[in-house]
């Protein structure tokens, strides 16, 4: 409220998850879901995947891999659009399309549910400011309660003290992603491919690169290595015009190069 | 159950007979409760029908959120206002039950008093998980982080230890834990049932305001 | 302290202001009053007179009794007699502290409601509650519900009626009242002191651990 127009940086602070980043970025941009510029949004992206970074903290690591989930949907939902109206021939195009409805819709749930908790909070915050009579029993009443019958010895006594003491769960080491993926794909595998056919031939497109994709999962996780090899300087982009194909080129050298050399934040979830 | 017996029948009518009648003793009651009691727990604790209970404290009510008629004399009576004017407290029916509450109004003042009525605004995070949950219960936690986008673990067992929410039994087919909101949570909310909560569905639009919203709501 | 100073210098005057005025906010405050409090008390929590404060007292300990003036209108306005009849409470000073208490002539009825239902046996809840507080003494409740992943509120307050742990100050730090167990606990089990419980296993998160096991992502 004090900055009635933060930065990205100040709007990543206190985002509360990736469709809340999504609907910020709309807003942002004040843009068609649909129109969303790629680049723009990669940009920005990776300048603060790098902050990040500097910063350092495992928390860090943990939402960078949520902005990515959300880039590589950005992506999907650009490529649903590219696709021409009444053109749609094959599975891939169905399965972008339906990607797209289906984050649409997701997207739509999640926006009324924000602002349901906005309602809800502004109400427990109205109602916190009554405050319900709750006083101890008073003594004469307190007496006549029936003598409380109490049959544990020290031993069985301990015995509960250790159930209710030992932690319920163990503390989650990291947000976990899971469920934003249906199965495992490795960023890093998906990596190690795209680095050996870029090798191979630069520079490619990316809608070449995810021509054998088999499921949106695996265009994401060739998004995310791409933005991966973007940072560890192995490609580069260009796109000749707004909503044009992108071509990504080559820049980390011949042979030199592996997948290995990447951080280790997207490995599989175990 | 009492509510069914003829009054003349009834074993309390001796309340009537105590000074300030069925109306004190109700008021002597809800002087003890520790949470909201229903009108039929009233009625049995008191010995009397269900409808004379709902009628006492239908007045009861309006009496503490101050008459509007006149009484003419009250000026002599008192210097700051009595009778018609309200009182410090209100009678509510929430969660389904009724019970006393300081009225809002005196939150600065009462505040001041009460240590542990204080709790902690809860975040946007919890916020929105609470919302989830209350609409959708009883949910798993998977469910909630499928519409939140997140990991939701660490804020339902902050929502459970704030007592907002509670395990709901487990799942039939995928044994996940569910979970649903408490009588607590209704009390903090001032609301009889989660039917009173607000319809989510005017909230479901296309997304052409979403800058509007999502600005305005921003800290 | 308060009540020293000229009433005309007094930030909180806007208390008229309010609904029902200093009589309706004294009110709130008494409602939710657990321990009875002093007039000093009072007036510094208020912002008025410590004059003005006494005042208003026994114009609501007679009100609550009822007046002897006889209302014209009443029945009119009241079936069941208002205005000058006693209430179901009342206002009571003991050793210099006030307090709201139900009305002595509904002890009876109060009682019975109160002793409906209540059995002689802890819950589990209760129990286990009980066994973390025995434990980990001087404790609040937040940290209590941190560890059993509930609320537990409404289960220390029973404990305390119950007479087996009792208020241990507040901690420095948070504010939060501390709960410790009593000397009637260490009767009901039978041990001379809190040392003489069994060890528990040396690889339990002690209190300085709760927060890291616990609820290191506390919101």
């Amino acid at each position: 409220m004090a900055d009635p127009k933060p930065g990205f940086e100040v709007r990543l602070a206190n985002f509360t998850g990736p469709f809340d980043l999504l609907l910020g970025l709309i807003a942002k941009h004040k843009l068609d879901i649909t129109e969303v510029a790629l680049a723009s949004v990669t940009d920005e992206f990776i300048k603060y995947i790098r902050k990040l970074q500097d910063m350092g903290g495992e928390w860090a690591l943990d939402e960078a891999s949520e902005f990515l989930v959300i880039a590589a949907t950005l992506l999907d939902l650009k490529a649903a659009r590219l696709l021409p109206a009444g053109e749609v021939e094959d599975d891939e195009d169905i399965a972008l399309l339906e990607a797209r409805d289906l984050l649409f819709a997701r997207l739509l749930q999640y926006k009324a549910f924000k602002q349901v908790a906005g309602l809800l909070g502004e109400t427990l915050h109205q109602e916190g400011r009554r405050f319900p009579r709750q006083v101890g029993l008073e003594a004469h009443f307190a007496a006549m309660l029936p003598e409380l019958v109490w049959k544990h010895t020290p031993e069985q006594f301990a015995a509960l003290a250790e159930a209710a003491l030992r932690p319920k769960a163990p503390r989650p080491v990291q947000v976990g992603t899971s469920h934003l993926h249906g199965s495992p794909v490795s960023v890093k595998e998906q990596a190690g491919l795209l680095g050996l056919r870029l090798q191979q031939e630069s520079p490619q497109t990316f809608r070449a690169l995810v021509a054998d994709a088999d499921s949106t999962l695996v265009v994401v996780a060739r998004f995310l290595a791409l933005l991966e090899l973007f940072r560890d300087k192995a490609v580069s982009f260009d796109q000749l015009s707004p909503l044009a194909d992108l071509a990504v080129h080559w820049t980390g050298g011949l042979g030199d190069w592996s997948a290995e050399n990447l951080s280790e934040e997207y490995e599989e979830q175990p | 159950m009492n509510g069914q017996l003829p009054e003349s029948t009834l074993p309390g009518r001796n309340v009537h007979d105590l000074p300030g009648g069925a109306k004190a003793a109700l008021e002597a009651v809800l002087m003890v409760l520790d949470q909201p009691a229903t009108e039929d727990e009233l009625a049995a604790g008191l010995e009397l029908p269900v409808d004379a209970i709902r009628a006492i404290l239908a007045e009861l009510e309006r009496e503490y959120n101050g008459y509007t008629v006149n009484a003419p004399d009250k000026e002599e009576v008192s210097t700051a206002g009595f009778g018609s004017s309200p009182r410090g407290f209100e009678l509510r029916n929430i969660a389904g039950g009724w019970r006393i509450y300081s009225r809002a109004e005196f939150a600065d003042i009462v505040g001041k008093y009460v240590l542990d009525g204080q709790t902690a605004r809860l975040t946007q995070a919890a916020l929105e998980t609470l919302a989830v949950i209350a609409y959708r219960q009883p949910v798993s936690r998977a469910r909630v982080s499928a519409i939140r986008g997140v990991n939701v673990d660490s804020v339902v067992r902050t929502l459970a230890q704030r007592g907002l929410i509670e395990d709901a039994g487990t799942d039939p087919e995928s044994g996940a834990i569910l979970y649903r909101t408490t009588s607590y949570f209704l009390e903090r909310m001032g609301i009889g049932s989660v039917a009173d909560l607000p319809q989510l569905s005017p909230h479901l639009p296309g997304l052409e305001g979403i800058a509007e919203f999502y600005d305005a709501d921003r800290m």
